[in-house]
């Protein structure tokens, strides 16, 4: 029974997430799905302290719980979609989503079972903290930085050609 | 003179390009005597010529124009060789040929201006081939004039080609010709690969060089005998010969008595050394030639349409000949070639002279008692008989005896068939006679008194082949007379090298008189049999029954090949067109074609417009192809 | 240089062609094909005097290795020949009738014969295969624009057969292409590859399968008699006459020299069936009741003939085919003629419906009957020396075939004399009596191919040395 | 980087072109010579290149090979632009935003032709579909169009997941993003790289619309306005080919090619048979040209999966024979007003011009010799030969061949053969000159591709 | 403590989130799904860095780096995609994927 502190907290949050995930799956209203999906983020967020990625952590949250989630609560609200609303899919296809999504499951596990990799050591380093990755992001990373602005500007340009009436 | 032999074919080329391309503006005097001119001229060269060869110690001269074919290693020349058997055809050709365009000249008459020219440029034409063919000094230059010839018995057959049985008729000798031809091609062939050359020259040395018995020689000789069975109508690619008195009666007088029919009979002669080395194939020749003459012989027994007895007539003369030929008598045969020539000849156109004056009467038992308005005719008519015959003294007489006796130290058996076939032809060409010029006329009232004798233009011929019918036999008097055969001492260049290989079997001199003297007493009684049957015949119109019947259809032979040739070809080619072509292959190809649409249709019924089915496909996909990525690796 | 103005007149002419308006289409198709004739007619002579002259060659793709290379040899030489003499003919038949956009017709006509000119002349894999292409797309847009009524899907049928043999034929280029030493499409180093015998008798299915579409042999043959009747006359002529020979003329010039050994080992099968598309053809010709489809099965007929004799592959048989090539092309065309001045005068395909033209039209039939003899190879005609020489060929190949294929002068015999006899003989109906004699036009048309028949068929000796060269060659390498 | 550079600023002028230009023909102008500069940009850089290449931060690597391909993209789409820009204003108002969102989606092809790092793959391919997404949705009017948009977003974004998963995958074999440094295929194949490498494979399938993974293409294609989906079949596609053969050329070489060669093969099979197979039964000629796609995209798969210089070549010749062609023809298909085959009946009867060089860009598709087609199905097929254990997949795509002459054909056998009254948009004489200019390319490069190749 | 457990973990979700997107057809939950497919890469990533880290590269941080830039482009797509979302909402009020088949065959 050597199952350190750590392994202990990975399963736990492991649990929770896929909990969670399965919640977002298969609730029948939306926003509960919305709710577990922000709780998967947390527990992720979790994983990522674990990971000593303390800044991705709290970028996380305030990025995904934060923001995005927020825009979808927005949107559902906005729709004011709840259970009933939810129309229910033919069951064959369920099934058949379900049972493909857990050969897709099976098979990458299958693939995946034999690969040898070092395995993470307890102690932490600091790559995770926000000066070294800042360094990284405005030394090595300079140029996707930039080129994500391209990215932007089309986002946005997109966002104002979609949502503007036309009259 | 010999170098001038171009000149000959030369001639009646000419006369059927003018008129061939003048029929339009050329009046019926001046086709005639351009047509008529032109062989006479031709016949004139060929006399001069035969003066020459004639000449004892003649050696063949070969005269060679142009090269015709030269690939590779093989050298076609267009050339021509005269040599003693050349010119005597050249004579029958043109002589024969001469007195028969003098007699269409009036016999054609009723043509109109264009019809006539253009029977003369036929006519023409075909003396054209039929010189090429015995001039040419190698198998592809007889094989052209022997297609030629064939081409020119098909115009001339369906010359009124309003008519469809006419042009039936001449389709029918055509083909027939063409498949005889086609064993003519193989045994060039064969030739070809195993002497390398066609030309007379070079082949019939070497082949004298193989050893007797020899299979590739049995081959090509057979070969070319088939080629002989089509051309002169022998057992069993005769039946086109009979049909082909369609023709005008001159035309069958000239091509289906005295010359196209004697091709084949060339062909041998002219290969003797050839079949002289292949015994087997021989006896092939002796048998199908005495076939034939046994079986024409009796189906003219009951014909009564004049010509066609006449037509059945030659078959079985032709068979004589070939039997001739299969008993090594080379010489007898070109004999019996030539006198058959003149008397055939004769009869035609003395029958020819009887349906002009019938009106196109062609049936017997429709005619009788013309002696008295066309003595001539019937003179001349009645030595022809005689001739064919073999009465003593006559042309016919001697060379069917010569036949016959060489048959006899042949084979026994055979030389009485073929003395019986002598029987019937003597019976039949008598009742041919007796219904024909005596009793009383049975014919219709106009028909009997618009009977006259033919104009001078038309009996001038039968005077002059009625004597050289009587003469011509004195050229060739067998060995017994004591008197020198003048034809085999001419001809003996030609049969030399055969000769000295094998000794031809000799009957002793008494038994020869002995055979003669029987076969005369037994023509003599058949025909005063014949006589005292058809004298006074009177049609009682009723139907044949029994063996009479199947003679008068010709022992069912053209049903016979019709049933198991004719008939089974269209079912062959209807099924091919049917089975095969449209619902076989072509369905086949269509079919892919509407497989593809077929499946196209199935196949965009996946794009069913729905996210969802979209990416479960693609996550099936992915998993398959994972499975295959991993576990097939 | 002049092999280059044999390809180049026809297209420039043909693209000034569309342009044109009323009569000027027909007066330019008709002085091109002349100039055509004159310049082959010239290029014959240089033949005789320098024949290496008539090569040329100049860089096209050098990344590829493909060069623009053209020349004419024997075959080359006789098969422009043919081409041009053709073209003028059918212009001059051509020349009474109206069709609605000429210029578009005569356009898309030259431009055909550009392509045919241009696969004579290729001496390089990839310029053959794009010419022989060229050739195919105009002739499919005049098919399917004045053709009859079913032209639409018969004329497309024949361009996806032909399409995907050809494709085919594309990959086999490839596959040798990357072979060659130096990458290049040049006929020298294509020849030069002398690939393992394995290879050569799968790749000899690639390239034997689209020209034998192209000739057609039988079984890849039912595109033919559809688009042979569907077709306008002229077109047709085109397609039997000359396109045909394409197919052969691809055996020689490409497979038999470039698979020599391919071309040993699947011989007998490749005669096999061609003469088994000999004796099924003319069997179909016999009860063949449409004037254009009993023609077109005795083209297939023929030219089973010439394939079995070509993979024969012995002196006589080569010989006897380069010279069919010219004298078939010749006759067809001239049969065509007839069914063409047939039907403009009659307007009917039914053999049934004919009879005793001969009465009414003495000139036509005599011609008529001329023809159909030279085809079926009467001696004296130029038919016969071809065949001559192919059955001899063919007979020291195997006798047997030959025999079998000998078959075919009887059953041609009685298929050619049928069509004769119910076209021009027996009884006159009210329709024939209607029947005119021959124009102008088409009596000097005819008259010129008549003369080609006599005189060929008379002394054949000029074809014959004109495509020795060409025979040694094959045989060389063979 | 000039290309990439000079396309960002382009696509940021004509946002802000929208709002100081009024008159949308003007608009159009102003885009047409910002492409233009951006055209001499680029071949200027290959000019400093010398064949050599230049590397910046390890992300990106310019060759002249990518460069090249530039201006084949950037040559395509002034095509476009001329044949089609005035096009944009039927769609709606924000014609400058669109012009800005091609100019965007060209900055990412930019960047696909030329990254040398994962992560700049991953934000080319978003680059490159984002705006599509929105380029499909812009005719609000219509409920197709935005149909079409969400349907591309929610696969698209379904793929960019699979991708990044691949991505990471690679990552965990390898350790780094740098295409250079992944040094996957050397010695044994490490199961998480296989993993990787399939599933990177898979969403570019998807990218490029290969079949299993080709399903929004008919769909986003038909229901996006017609003349953004000439853009999206033609230059965005070849913009994900040259991705797909960069990377795959480029990182996943030795020994792990023979695992996704495979997959690939059979991917490509499948991408030939159901693209031919399905475009036969169509009746809108907008749709056969979706499926039309699918199938060309299958050729081009066949140089992504054989290696070496005539792959190369090939996918350069490849996009831009089948984007001029396919540009040409929807150029023709926007001034119809009737999308079904019978609307193009007698169409050479009405406009003969316009007619023959439709039929010119179709025999160009179909690959018929003397069209810039032929050399591009002629190279990527050599490619395949060349690859040797490709013959099974050669002969299908013969196969195939044959079968697209079939629809192809179907629009020719109308516009000639047929008779009929096409209902179609006047058209003045600048268009139809441009049209003569797109068939003279097609001709040209038919006969001298060398004209393009030699710049390799 | 062995990656795998995060490999397992993060494919775990990856295909939950697969799921979602199979058996849902409630856009936005479809989008939902796509957002969790999205942080199961993250986390895989993540891990990764960590443990080249151990391995002592210095690069590691790239990872970081890399989910970074995977979660400012999700919010781009986001934006974009929600945009799109609520426009088919106004023309076909509803979200339901498998009713828009306006688009087929």
């Amino acid at each position: 029974m050597g199952m350190n502190l750590q392994q202990v907290v990975f399963g736990v949050l492991s649990i929770i997430s896929l909990i969670t995930a399965l919640g977002v799956v298969f609730s029948k209203s939306p926003v509960t799905s919305v709710l577990c999906l922000i709780l998967t983020f947390f527990t992720i967020a979790g994983h990522y302290v674990m990971l000593n990625a303390q800044f991705l952590a709290v970028v996380h949250i305030i990025v995904y719980a934060g923001a995005i989630m927020v825009l979808f609560l927005f949107v559902i609200m906005l729709m004011n979609l709840n259970a009933e609303g939810e129309p229910q899919k033919r069951n064959w296809l369920k099934y058949a989503g379900a049972i493909s999504g857990g050969a897709l499951l099976v098979v990458l596990l299958a693939a995946l079972r034999e690969a040898s990799l070092p395995s993470l050591t307890p102690e932490s380093n600091n790559i995770g903290l926000i000066a070294n990755l800042g360094q990284t992001l405005f030394k090595t990373y300079v140029v996707p930085f930039e080129v994500s602005s391209i990215l932007f500007l089309s986002a946005m340009v997109g966002a104002v050609v979609i949502g503007k009436k036309e009259h | 003179m010999i170098n001038l032999v171009w000149l000959v074919p030369l001639l009646p080329l000419l006369g059927f390009l003018v008129n061939g391309l003048g029929r339009r503006y050329l009046s019926k005097s001046l086709a005639g005597i351009v047509g008529s001119g032109a062989i006479l001229a031709a016949f004139v060269i060929s006399l001069l010529m035969f003066l020459e060869v004639r000449t004892p110690g003649f050696q063949a001269v070969t005269v060679q124009l142009f090269d015709f074919i030269s690939a590779g290693s093989l050298h076609i020349p267009f050339a021509f060789q005269v040599d003693q058997l050349s010119t005597l055809f050249l004579l029958i050709i043109t002589g024969v040929g001469a007195l028969i365009h003098i007699y269409s000249t009036s016999y054609m008459h009723d043509e109109t201006s264009e019809g006539f020219a253009r029977y003369f440029a036929y006519l023409n034409l075909f003396v054209f081939s039929m010189l090429i063919l015995v001039l040419g000094a190698n198998y592809v230059m007889m094989f052209i004039g022997w297609e030629g010839v064939g081409l020119c018995s098909y115009l001339l057959i369906g010359f009124w080609y309003k008519n469809t049985n006419y042009n039936n008729a001449a389709k029918k000798a055509f083909i027939m010709n063409r498949i005889g031809d086609l064993g003519f091609l193989l045994g060039m062939f064969l030739m070809i690969v195993h002497f390398g050359s066609v030309n007379y020259s070079e082949v019939l040395p070497q082949i004298a060089g193989v050893a007797k018995g020899d299979g590739t020689l049995a081959a090509i000789a057979m070969l070319f005998f088939v080629g002989a069975m089509g051309k002169s109508a022998q057992v069993p690619l005769y039946t086109w010969l009979p049909d082909a008195m369609a023709g005008p009666t001159p035309v069958s007088a000239l091509i289906h008595a005295a010359t196209m029919v004697t091709a084949g009979i060339y062909m041998i002669a002219r290969s003797n050394i050839l079949y002289t080395l292949a015994p087997c194939v021989q006896n092939v020749v002796a048998i199908i030639g005495l076939v034939t003459a046994v079986l024409a012989a009796s189906i003219a027994l009951k014909q009564d349409d004049i010509k066609k007895v006449l037509a059945y007539s030659t078959v079985s003369q032709l068979g004589y000949m070939f039997l001739a030929l299969g008993v090594g008598a080379y010489t007898t045969a070109v004999f019996h070639v030539m006198t058959h020539a003149f008397f055939k000849a004769l009869l035609f156109l003395g029958s020819g002279s009887v349906i002009h004056a019938m009106g196109g009467e062609q049936d017997i038992r429709k005619m009788g008692g013309l002696k008295k308005s066309m003595p001539i005719t019937n003179a001349t008519f009645l030595i022809g008989c005689l001739a064919i015959s073999g009465i003593p003294g006559l042309s016919g007489f001697f060379s069917k005896d010569e036949i016959l006796s060489h048959t006899f130290a042949a084979n026994k058996l055979l030389y009485v068939v073929g003395l019986l076939t002598a029987l019937m032809t003597a019976f039949y060409m008598f009742r041919l006679y007796y219904m024909t010029f005596c009793g009383q006329f049975r014919g219709t009232h106009e028909q009997e008194h618009h009977l006259h004798e033919s104009p001078g233009a038309m009996t001038f011929p039968l005077f002059v082949l009625a004597i050289l019918s009587v003469i011509g036999g004195y050229v060739g008097l067998p060995a017994v007379f004591g008197a020198p055969n003048l034809l085999e001492h001419y001809l003996h260049p030609v049969f030399a090298a055969g000769a000295e290989k094998v000794e031809l079997p000799e009957v002793a001199h008494s038994t020869e008189w002995l055979l003669m003297a029987l076969s005369s007493v037994l023509v003599i009684i058949t025909i005063f049999l014949a006589r005292s049957w058809y004298r006074n015949f009177t049609d009682d119109g009723e139907p044949r029954t029994g063996i009479a019947k199947v003679l008068e259809n010709k022992w069912y032979v053209d049903e016979i090949y019709d049933a198991i040739i004719v008939k089974p070809l269209g079912m062959l080619s209807r099924f091919f067109e049917e089975a095969i072509e449209r619902s076989g292959i072509d369905r086949l190809v269509n079919g892919v074609g509407r497989g593809v649409q077929w499946s196209s249709q199935q196949v965009r019924l996946l794009q069913s417009g729905q996210v969802g089915f979209y990416i479960f496909a693609m996550v099936i996909g992915m998993v398959v192809l994972f499975v295959i990525g991993f576990l097939l690796r | 240089m002049l092999t280059v103005l044999l390809i180049l007149i026809p297209l420039v002419t043909g693209l000034i062609a569309f342009g044109l308006k009323g009569s000027g289409p027909k007066t330019v198709g008709l002085i091109s094909s002349l100039a055509s004739l004159a310049v082959t007619i010239a290029a014959l002579f240089q033949f005789r005097s320098a024949p290496e002259s008539l090569s040329h060659s100049c860089n096209w793709i050098p990344q590829l290795g493909a060069s623009f290379s053209v020349g004419l040899d024997g075959m080359g030489m006789m098969l422009s020949l043919l081409t041009s003499i053709s073209f003028v003919l059918i212009f001059i038949v051509i020349n009474k009738r109206e069709y609605d956009r000429a210029n578009s017709f005569y356009a898309l006509m030259l431009l055909s014969q550009a392509g045919l000119m241009g696969v004579f002349a290729a001496y390089d894999a990839m310029l053959f295969y794009f010419f022989w292409e060229l050739a195919l797309i105009p002739v499919y847009f005049l098919c399917s624009l004045w053709g009859g009524e079913k032209r639409i899907p018969v004329t497309f049928k024949f361009f996806v057969y032909t399409f995907a043999g050809s494709l085919l034929m594309l990959i086999g280029i490839i596959y040798i292409y990357l072979q060659t030493p130096d990458h290049s499409f040049s006929y020298a180093s294509f020849t030069a590859a002398a690939l393992p015998k394995e290879t050569q008798s799968c790749l000899f299915w690639l390239f034997f399968v689209a020209f034998a579409i192209k000739m057609p042999i039988f079984p890849f043959h039912t595109w033919q008699p559809d688009t042979y009747e569907q077709s306008p006359t002229p077109v047709t002529m085109v397609l039997s006459g000359i396109m045909v020979k394409m197919g052969l003329f691809g055996v020689i010039r490409w497979l038999l020299p470039v698979l020599p050994q391919g071309a040993y080992v699947w011989s007998d099968v490749a005669i096999v069936l061609s003469i088994i598309g000999i004796v099924y053809a003319s069997c179909i010709a016999i009860v063949q009741s449409d004037f254009k489809r009993l023609i077109a099965y005795s083209s297939i007929a023929h030219i089973g003939l010439m394939s079995a004799a070509i993979f024969a592959n012995n002196e006589q048989s080569l010989q006897g085919v380069l010279v069919q090539f010219f004298n078939h092309g010749i006759n067809i065309i001239g049969l065509w003629i007839i069914v063409e001045i047939i039907q403009d005068r009659l307007k009917v395909k039914s053999l049934n419906e004919m009879g005793g033209i001969a009465a009414y039209a003495p000139r036509m039939a005599t011609f008529l009957v001329i023809i159909s003899f030279a085809n079926i190879a009467l001696p004296l005609t130029n038919g016969f020396i071809g065949e001559f020489l192919m059955f001899s060929g063919l007979y020291q190949y195997n006798p047997w075939f030959m025999a079998v294929a000998g078959l075919g002068v009887i059953l041609g015999a009685v298929y050619m004399l049928n069509m004769v006899q119910k076209v021009i003989f027996g009884q006159p109906n009210q329709l024939t009596e209607t029947t005119t004699d021959l124009r102008g036009n088409e009596l000097l048309a005819l008259s010129v191919i008549v003369a080609i028949i006599l005189v060929l068929g008379v002394y054949p000796k000029p074809m014959l040395e004109l495509v020795q060269s060409t025979t040694e060659l094959v045989n060389k390498v063979y | 980087m000039n290309a990439l550079i000079s396309t960002a600023l382009s696509g940021v002028l004509m946002m802000f072109a929208g709002l100081f230009v009024k008159n949308k023909q003007s608009i159009k102008f102003v885009a047409i010579v910002a492409l233009l500069i951006c055209f001499a940009a680029n071949l200027a850089e290959l000019c400093t290149l010398q064949g050599g290449s230049r590397t910046l931060y390890g992300m990106i690597t310019v060759s002249s090979f990518s460069v090249l391909f530039n201006a084949v993209a950037f040559g395509a789409t002034l095509l476009y632009f001329m044949l089609s820009g005035s096009a944009f204003e039927k769609v709606g108002e924000h014609v400058s935003d669109y012009f800005a969102l091609v100019f965007f989606i060209l900055s990412g092809i930019t960047l696909a032709s030329s990254f040398s790092s994962l992560l700049m793959l991953f934000l080319a391919i978003e680059i490159i579909s984002i705006p599509q997404y929105i380029l499909a949705g812009s005719d609000k009017k219509s409920p197709k169009s935005s149909e079409a948009s969400l349907k591309y977003f929610l696969m698209g974004s379904f793929s960019t997941g699979i991708l990044l998963m691949g991505i990471t995958l690679i990552y965990g074999a390898s350790g780094s993003f740098q295409i250079d440094e992944l040094g996957i295929g050397e010695g044994a194949v490490s199961p998480l790289a296989l993993c990787g490498v399939i599933l990177v494979a898979f969403a570019l399938s998807f990218k490029v619309s290969a079949a299993p993974f080709h399903f929004w293409t008919p769909d986003v294609y038909d229901g996006s306005p017609s003349v953004f989906t000439s853009f999206m079949a033609t230059v965005v596609k070849a913009g994900s080919f040259i991705a797909f053969i960069r990377l795959f050329h480029g990182a996943f070489t030795g020994t792990i090619s023979r695992d996704w060669q495979l997959l690939l093969a059979l991917v490509t099979a499948a991408t030939l048979i159901i693209g031919n197979f399905t475009a036969v039964f169509q009746q809108s000629v907008k749709r056969m040209l979706a499926y039309s796609s699918i199938a060309q995209a299958g050729f081009m798969l066949l140089s992504v999966i054989a290696f070496g210089d005539f792959a190369q070549k090939g996918i350069i010749l490849y996009a831009a024979a089948y984007s001029v062609a396919t540009i040409g023809i929807f150029a023709v298909l926007i001034k119809m007003k009737d999308y079904t085959f019978d609307g193009f009946n007698g169409l050479a009867k009405k406009e003969p011009l316009v007619a023959a060089v439709t039929t010119i860009c179709l025999l160009s598709l179909a690959g018929i010799p003397l069209t810039a087609g032929f050399f591009a199905k002629y190279y990527v097929l050599t490619a395949a030969v060349q690859e040797g254990n490709l013959f099974w997949l050669v002969i299908i795509a013969v196969v195939c061949a044959a079968i697209s002459v079939y629809y192809y054909f179907r629009v020719i056998m109308a516009m000639y053969f047929k008779s009929g009254e096409p209902g179609v948009e006047e058209m003045n004489g600048r268009f139809k000159f441009l049209l003569v200019v797109t068939a003279a390319i097609v001709i040209l490069l038919g006969v001298f591709p060398g004209l393009l190749l030699q710049l390799v | 403590m062995p990656v795998q457990y995060y490999i397992f973990l993060s494919i775990a979700l990856f295909c939950i989130g697969v799921m979602g997107v199979l058996m849902r057809r409630n856009a936005i939950i479809i989008f939902m799904c796509v957002e969790l497919m999205l942080n199961a890469v993250n986390l895989l990533l993540v891990a990764f860095s960590k443990m080249w880290a151990d391995a002592g590269r210095v690069d590691a941080a790239g990872a970081q780096i890399f989910v970074f830039f995977i979660m400012v482009v999700a919010a781009a797509e986001v934006a974009v995609g929600l945009a799109i979302i609520v426009m088919v909402y106004r023309n076909s009020q509803s979200v339901d994927v498998n009713i828009m088949n306006r688009l087929k065959n």
